[in-house]
């Protein structure tokens, strides 16, 4: 059930979170032939903010004040239930992949609630479109999930991972690819990266997630940024975790390997960016359900395969 | 007695055929006393009882009642029927129809039992007939009332031939509600001439479900 | 089982006086109320001591017109009983201390007293007439409660749907028991599960028992009376209608389950694929209302949605007989009947006391009603995290039981199984989606923000002697989420009670440890989230709010003068949703199209009335009314043709019966 | 046996006393009290206290106890009840009427004539010849006609025109039964009673019994008001006064229903013709919930729709009796509950359109403001009388849905639940429009409707009603089951 020293490692992970959205930056930097930010810039940021005090509007209220906290600390929760470099998570038990995903779910319920108290237009259009893409994410996690479960008999995320071995992805490799595929999507809507949203346009009509906390600012912005950089690495182990498979290893390769992995998946998030232009809201939906498709399509495969 | 049959066939030929109302009422009348007469030939022994109720049967279907409708009918002032839904001759026509009916309905009835007096049973069932064509058909209330009674005659008639007697008794108080049935008619002539100002039957359709508000559909159909 | 007995006299009784006395407010009030909280308290030690299987009381024998009418408490009664008791406690004191101070409140105490007595006569009868007429007493009171404010056209029209739709399921009822009966000895259940009905009769029996209480739990598409129903009815009894009369249908579909044998697996997969669509439908319509209520009402029908699909898979796991799956599948379900009831009566008080304030349920019209009523935000705020599912609270434990029947039905590896996974975890997760933009989209609109419409009047928020029923709801969803893993122990016996004629699961087969120990660990995580939330946000304020300012406008991206019309409105904000659903959900869009540079004031407003009413119902009414309307004529007043209509019905009966011999 | 016609004799007599009576108060007191005697002697009757009767013309079996206490119970209600309803002088609606006050002499009239239809529906009865039932249901139509014409208007003569036209042509068709009957009954059989008949079944003729058989069942289904001979039932219903519509629908329709239960039991006897009978029975049934279904929708006068749904349930009567079993037994307690309940009704709509002097519906609003008894037993009348439970319809109608599946014939138990649900559907759209909703426009004063006088009977009986759908008393109960088993059906 509840393991110490994968503890540490999500310890570490959640520690080097930031770090992540630092190489997708460099990745698209390099491809724009440009410098960019340096790896550390959101450390900076972060460190930055939390020295600043913070402004809120004059409609806002509690809620406002609360809902950083029940962002941080409900995706840390969600962290403890991940498996990391190849090891149960920390806390690992039947089901936990759906506490891990409601766990963002309260998250997200906050930030919308946090936006719709700011009382500005602009936010409230974020917030629909957030909660819509998410209720359609979610699904496509979930199908994914199937997948491997029927594959390994298993319902928790780490024996699930701990079942799944090269073997089995040999057997039918196109089912995993699938999977895996939908499951990048997932992750890109999640956290809300191009095609889905753009982290840094200049038009807020157009913004998805930034929208929503556009009125946060100081210790609490840090906060939420956190907050995303630690969701976003737990999209990422859990492709680290289906795509790579090292149980077998000893802790330190398997520490190498797994960081690999996750600086591995910035960087695909951050190619991705750089060559797929932003889609257009109205197509946005269908992508999503696309990627559910995927899933879907996976699992017809699994199916028939046995 | 078939004689009597075949007069009382005749009037109800000649009820089809009219449009006088006093003829008719006339008609009815004259049948009345064959009608009382009918008994005294069909049952062998003529008790006293027989006769009694012979003597009620005349007294009261060809003179009290006629006396009566002839009464509401000069009330009226109205004469005679007018345009029937279906026409005199045509009545005639059916007339025949419906005796050759009777006809082979007692054929048929005879080969389930002995009858004691087909022909008589013929006649009852025609008057029973005609009498229902009669309320069908004509338009004035008057009419009808005579073609109830005609109807009446022809289910006593029935009675008498299929040799299903009752004791008096029950004959006395069948025959009382018939008469008091006709009369409280009678008298329901007056009153309708009186409110109405016509005695058609017809043109009573005051009472009907043809009309309906739209008002609650709404609601249902909401 | 006497005790149970008295409790329903002292809460019929108490309603009756308390029509007697209608004329002394106060007096009415008092004996209403407090015979309702009597009676559910005296009604709990009974149904307290079958649950947990202390005793198991003995029958009750009642003379009725068709033969003796057995009264039974048992384990799935006692079960059925909690939300009742629960609600009824709850409700009556929220509507009692209301009546008191506002002379607007509902104080129909007659009917109100008379629908739970019923309900709770309902859950102990074992006789099929008794319980028709348990079950058409619930109804009736119902419509009287429903109708209260019959000077209202729209209360009245509601009323009058609601009690054709549920007639139309009684019909459906009378038809099923009648049909046990007609096969079996006499009119009890004990003689029914004895009977021996022809195979095909089964699965006839379970259609017009779905048909006949899908009607009550808002089975698609039989829900339409009752948004209406909810929407126009007095707060509180909303709150019974969805917390407490809705399961009396589940109650009831399950209790027939018990009649018949072991269930065929395609009962169980239309209850899953019903489930899945009223579900979905259900949000899709709710996040199109623009009235508080009516969302509300559409949430009700989406959790009865889940409730089937729980229920569902576990008939069809008892058809493959799998223990486990079964077992924690009807856990599952009635563990989130427990749970939404108590949610339900929350969110319904809170939309009641808001509706209060504000003098109208229009969403548009709302807004930041946290700083004037916060109690009521707070209790509000928690019901909506309940029910769209979230974690910490109870609500996410039952979806997440349902869930895992879901994750085990995957592992086995049965193309079939997998499709049965696939619906509950899909359906569960885009239902569980939608609730939370539903939610989300109700709490912000009403509670944050800027009020959208200058105050007509001083709002201000429950009185402290109202906050009594609001704290007795709050701490039943805390003892729901605390001691889940103790109370599902005590469901698991509930379930085996239930399927013990159809399989002989046992304890043992069915191993619930291995889903008390998630339970646990999930109930944890809720409580340290809760806890350690709290407590940085306390920090926060105390020690590192130094310097914060809250004076400051909205950033409305540089735009001067931002004004609170200019906020997002509910309609706006489920556009992109409603959208995607629009095969299914019409709204009406009344407004013209603003166009040029300066365009002229406009108007847009857009309601969306349900489409299967609009679409199925409404025609199908209209279509008899147009076919039996030209019938009519048959009575036209032409004594002529009267005559002539007795002449052909005697020949035609001579001829046909007669001649033709 | 001397108690037995005295029941008749009495009313006969009084009947003819009041006429001459110049004082309306002593008339009506002798109205009052002839009911309470009559109901008096009946229960010594029923309960046998006045001994057993079977005799060749007057008698007293099961079948005649359950009917001569529903005639007298009702008659006694309506009497009370009419004691205030002739000081009114409601103003009706139509031009035809405005400011018309009745003559005094039609107050004597009606006292008389309702005392003679209580004869007469008591010696159709009680009278166990066949013959006799005849005279005595004849004698009800000409006893009831000056009734329904009570009002002196043009609506009610039309009414009590077409009603004694019809039923005299119906029951002449009876007559014609009888004499078929008798046809069909050999010289064997001592006396022409269904005891009698059914005792030498065997020497009955079928061909002649089936024909006596179909013209009972139209000429009593006339009277009785079994769609399509029902025509005249509405008109008569809703233009009569209420004490006479609720006699007409709850105690008369009984009679002629009695006298169709009476032949029914002869041929149940015989082995082929028990079939045949409980076919067209069932038909008959079943074309009158349709047809009552189809004119209570949509149905724009309150008494009308009162009147339909007595050829309603009707229909459901001759259904359980066709359907034979134990649904005879519940079509007997049906006949008992529907007496009650349908009466009531009536009784309460004289309240309602004293007070709004209009039999629209669309007229009455918000009955429970204005005149709060009258509307809350209006309402609890409309839950009885479309079998809510726990009211006694309900069990009866349940028990004959039992009966029809256990019969397999599922097509007629489908068939009966949609026509009720369609008269639920009707009725209810009416009711709630009457006894719901604000006053409305037109201010009346509801206290005119609301005399005590004129409350008791309703709640007397609806009482009654809600009592017997929780608990049967074994008297009843025997009665019941004595009668279904006379007519060859199975104890409730």
């Amino acid at each position: 059930m509840i393991s110490l020293p994968s503890i540490l490692i999500c310890l570490a992970m959640i520690v080097l979170a930031p770090l992540f959205p630092g190489v997708i930056n460099k990745t698209k930097a390099f491809f724009a032939g440009r410098q960019g930010p340096p790896l550390l810039q959101l450390y900076y940021d972060i460190i930055k903010m939390l020295q600043k005090t913070s402004v809120y509007s004059e409609t806002t209220t509690v809620v406002t004040r609360i809902a950083p906290f029940v962002i941080l600390f409900s995706t840390l929760a969600a962290a403890l239930l991940v498996p990391v470099a190849f090891r149960n998570a920390s806390v690992s038990f039947s089901g936990d992949i759906i506490l891990l995903a409601y766990l963002l779910g309260i998250g997200r319920f906050f930030m919308v609630l946090a936006a719709l108290d700011t009382g500005s237009a602009f936010e409230g259009m974020g917030a629909a479109r957030e909660v819509l893409y998410s209720a359609l994410a979610e699904p496509a996690l979930f199908f994914g999930l199937l997948v491997l479960i029927n594959e390994t008999s298993q319902t928790s995320i780490s024996a699930i991972y701990e079942k799944l071995t090269v073997e089995s992805w040999w057997q039918n490799p196109a089912t995993f690819l699938l999977v895996a595929a939908s499951w990048m999507i997932v992750l890109l809507v999640e956290n809300a990266r191009i095609p889905i949203d753009d982290p840094n346009t200049h038009l807020e009509l157009t913004m998805i997630h930034e929208v929503m906390i556009l009125d946060y600012s100081g210790k609490d912005l840090a906060l939420i940024e956190f907050a995303g950089a630690v969701k976003l690495a737990i999209f990422s182990s859990l492709l680290v975790g289906l795509v790579l498979s090292g149980q077998e290893l000893a802790l330190p390769a398997q520490l190498l390997v797994y960081a690999a992995g996750m600086l591995l998946v910035s960087i695909v998030v951050g190619i991705v960016e750089s060559t797929i232009a932003r889609f257009r809201l109205l197509h946005i939906p269908k992508f999503i359900v696309g990627s559910g498709a995927l899933a879907i399509i996976a699992l017809i495969l699994k199916l028939s395969g046995n | 007695m078939n004689s009597i049959a075949t007069l009382l066939a005749i009037t109800c030929m000649l009820l089809l055929g009219s449009s006088r109302l006093l003829v008719s009422i006339r008609m009815v009348a004259f049948q009345g006393i064959l009608l009382g007469l009918l008994p005294l030939f069909v049952t062998d022994h003529i008790g006293v009882a027989a006769v009694l109720l012979m003597l009620t049967n005349i007294g009261l279907k060809s003179i009290l009642l006629p006396w009566l409708l002839t009464k509401a009918l000069f009330e009226s002032g109205t004469r005679r029927e007018i345009e029937p839904f279906i026409g005199f001759g045509a009545s005639i026509l059916a007339g025949v129809l419906l005796l050759a009916v009777s006809g082979y309905i007692v054929n048929r009835l005879q080969t389930t039992a002995q009858i004691s007096s087909p022909f008589t049973l013929i006649a009852g069932f025609f008057m029973f007939f005609s009498g229902l064509f009669l309320l069908i058909t004509r338009r004035k209330a008057l009419t009808q009332t005579l073609g109830f009674l005609v109807l009446e005659n022809g289910v006593f008639t029935t009675g008498l031939s299929l040799g299903s007697e009752f004791s008096v008794f029950v004959e006395l108080g069948i025959l009382l509600d018939v008469f008091v049935g006709i009369f409280l008619m009678g008298i329901m002539l007056f009153h309708i001439d009186r409110e109405f100002d016509h005695i058609d039957a017809d043109r009573f359709n005051e009472l009907s479900d043809l009309a309906v508000d739209v008002g609650d559909s709404e609601e249902a159909s909401e | 089982m006497q005790q149970y007995l008295v409790a329903l006299i002292i809460i019929m009784a108490g309603g009756v006086l308390a029509f007697v006395t209608r004329k002394s407010r106060n007096v009415s009030t008092f004996l209403g109320a407090g015979s309702a909280i009597l009676g559910a308290l005296v009604a709990a030690w009974p149904v307290a001591r079958v649950l947990l299987g202390r005793a198991d009381l003995p029958v009750l024998m009642l003379q009725f017109p068709l033969g003796e009418a057995t009264l039974k408490l048992d384990a799935i009664s006692a079960f059925f009983a909690l939300p009742v008791l629960c609600l009824l406690i709850a409700v009556s004191l929220f509507s009692g201390i209301d009546a008191g101070h506002d002379k607007h409140a509902y104080d129909g105490w007659l009917f109100f007293n008379m629908l739970s007595a019923s309900m709770l006569l309902l859950l102990v009868s074992a006789n099929a007439v008794l319980f028709l007429v348990a079950w058409e007493l619930m109804s009736v009171a119902a419509f009287f409660t429903i109708a209260y404010r019959d000077e209202i056209v729209s209360a009245r029209s509601a009323g009058w749907k609601y009690l054709v739709a549920s007639h139309i399921g009684t019909a459906a009822l009378m038809l099923l028991f009648a049909m046990l009966a007609a096969q079996s000895a006499g009119f009890e259940f004990s003689q029914f599960a004895a009977a021996q009905l022809p195979s095909g009769m089964h699965s006839v029996a379970f259609l017009l028992a779905l048909f006949g209480f899908g009607v009550k739990f808002g089975l698609l598409p039989l829900h339409v009376w009752l948004p209406d129903a909810h929407a126009f009815a007095d707060a509180p009894v909303s709150a019974v209608l969805s917390g407490a009369m809705i399961k009396m249908g589940f109650y009831g579909l399950l209790r027939i389950l018990m009649l018949l044998p072991a269930p065929e697996a395609f009962w169980g997969w239309i209850l899953v694929v019903g489930g899945l669509l009223t579900g979905i439908y259900a949000m899709a319509m709710a996040l199109a209302q623009s009235d508080l209520k009516k969302v509300i009402a559409y949430s009700s029908i989406e959790n009865a949605g889940i409730i089937m699909m729980g229920i569902g898979c576990s008939l069809v796991a008892i058809a493959w007989k799998q223990p486990f799956i079964a077992g924690i599948a009807m856990i599952g379900a009635l563990l989130h009947i427990l749970n939404h009831a108590v949610c339900k009566g929350l969110i319904f008080l809170a939309a009641g006391v808001v509706y209060h304030a504000m003098g109208t349920r229009k969403l548009e019209m709302m807004g930041g009603l946290a700083r004037s009523m916060p109690f009521t935000a707070v209790c509000f705020s928690v019901a909506a995290v309940a029910i769209s599912g979230l974690p910490p609270f109870n609500s996410f434990i039952s979806e997440f039981v349902i869930f895992t029947a879901g994750l085990h039905t995957a592992t086995i590896k049965e193309p079939t199984a997998v499709l049965l996974a696939f619906m509950i975890m899909s359906g569960l997760a885009l239902i569980g989606g939608l609730a939370v933009a539903t939610y989300a989209r109700t709490f912000g609109l009403v509670f944050l923000g800027a009020p959208r419409q200058a105050k007509r009047r001083e709002i201000s928020d429950v009185i402290p002697a109202l906050r009594l029923p609001f704290l007795l709801l709050l701490a039943a969803i805390a003892v729901l989420t605390l001691a889940s893993p103790w109370i599902i122990k005590i469901l698991q016996s509930v379930v085996l009670v239930f399927m013990a004629r159809q399989t002989e699961f046992t304890a043992a087969s069915m191993q619930i440890e291995s889903l008390q120990a998630p339970v646990v660990i999930v109930v944890t995580f809720s409580l340290a989230l809760i806890v350690i939330v709290l407590a940085a946000w306390q920090i926060r304020r105390r020690f590192f709010s130094a310097g914060d300012r809250s004076d400051r406008p909205t950033w409305d991206c540089g735009y001067a003068a931002p004004d609170a019309r200019m906020q997002y409105t509910s309609s706006s904000f489920s556009q992109t949703i409603v959208d995607i659903f629009s095969a299914v959900v019409r709204p009406y869009k009344h407004g013209e199209k603003v166009s040029g540079l300066f365009p002229q004031n406009a108007s847009f407003r857009t309601d969306a009335p349900d489409s299967l009413l609009r679409y199925l119902f409404t025609p199908i009414f209209s279509l008899v009314d147009r076919v039996l309307l030209p019938l009519r004529a048959f009575q036209h007043g032409r004594l002529h043709l009267y005559i002539c209509y007795v002449a052909i019905t005697l020949l035609v009966l001579l001829i046909w019966k007669v001649v033709v011999i | 046996m001397n108690t037995a016609y005295a029941l008749i004799i009495l009313p006969v007599i009084t009947g003819i006393i009041s006429l001459f009576i110049s004082s309306e108060r002593l008339r009506r007191n002798l109205l009052v009290v002839v009911a309470f005697v009559h109901l008096f002697m009946s229960i010594m009757l029923c309960t046998g206290a006045a001994g057993e009767l079977n005799g060749s013309w007057i008698g007293l079996d099961h079948l005649g106890r359950l009917f001569l206490m529903i005639v007298s119970l009702l008659f006694a209600g309506s009497a009370i009840y009419s004691m205030e309803y002739l000081d009114k002088h409601p103003h009706f609606d139509g031009p035809a009427i405005a400011g018309l006050r009745m003559p005094g002499n039609s107050n004597a009239v009606f006292v008389a004539c309702m005392q003679l239809f209580l004869a007469a529906m008591s010696l159709s009865v009680m009278s166990t010849h066949l013959g006799l039932q005849w005279i005595g249901i004849e004698a009800t139509t000409l006893a009831s006609t000056p009734l329904i014409y009570y009002h002196r208007n043009k609506r009610s003569l039309e009414a009590a025109w077409k009603y004694m036209i019809l039923c005299s042509v119906g029951i002449a068709l009876a007559l014609m039964g009888v004499f078929f009957l008798a046809m069909a009954a050999s010289s064997h059989v001592q006396q022409f009673t269904p005891v009698g008949l059914a005792l030498f079944s065997g020497y009955l003729k079928i061909e002649w019994l089936k024909v006596a058989f179909i013209f009972f069942l139209v000429g009593y289904g006339t009277k009785m008001g079994l769609a399509p001979m029902h025509t005249w039932l509405p008109d008569a219903h809703s233009e009569a006064p209420s004490p006479v519509s609720a006699m007409l629908s709850g105690a008369l329709l009984n009679c002629a229903f009695l006298g169709l239960l009476r032949i029914y039991q002869v041929c149940a006897a015989v082995p082929g013709v028990a079939s045949f009978a409980s076919e067209l029975l069932i038909i008959f049934g079943l074309i009158s919930l349709a047809i009552s279904g189809v004119f209570i929708l949509r149905q724009p006068d309150y008494k009308r729709m009162l009147a339909y749904s007595s050829v309603e349930h009707m229909g459901i009567l001759a259904l359980g009796v066709g359907l034979g079993g134990s649904a005879i037994a519940a079509a007997l307690l049906h006949a008992v509950g529907h007496s009650l309940v349908k009466s009531s009704l009536f009784l309460l709509s004289g309240n309602i359109l004293a007070v709004y002097a209009s039999k629209k519906i669309e007229d009455i609003k918000g009955l429970l403001k204005t005149m709060p008894v009258s509307g809350a037993l209006w309402l609890a009348g409309f839950f009885a009388i479309t079998g809510t439970p726990p009211f006694t319809t309900f069990t009866s109608e349940f028990a004959i849905v039992r009966v029809a599946l256990q019969s397999h014939s599922w097509t007629i138990a489908i068939l009966y639940l949609l026509f009720l649900l369609l008269v639920f559907i009707g009725m209810l759209t009416a009711f709630m429009h009457m006894s719901l909703g604000k006053k409305g426009e037109v201010e009346v004063d509801g206290s005119a409707g609301e005399s005590f006088w004129q409350v008791l009977p309703p709640v007397v009986f609806l009482t009654a009603a809600l009592f017997l759908g929780l608990y049967l008393p074994d008297f009843m109960r025997s009665a019941i089951n004595g009668a279904a088993v006379l007519l060859g059906g199975k104890p409730l």
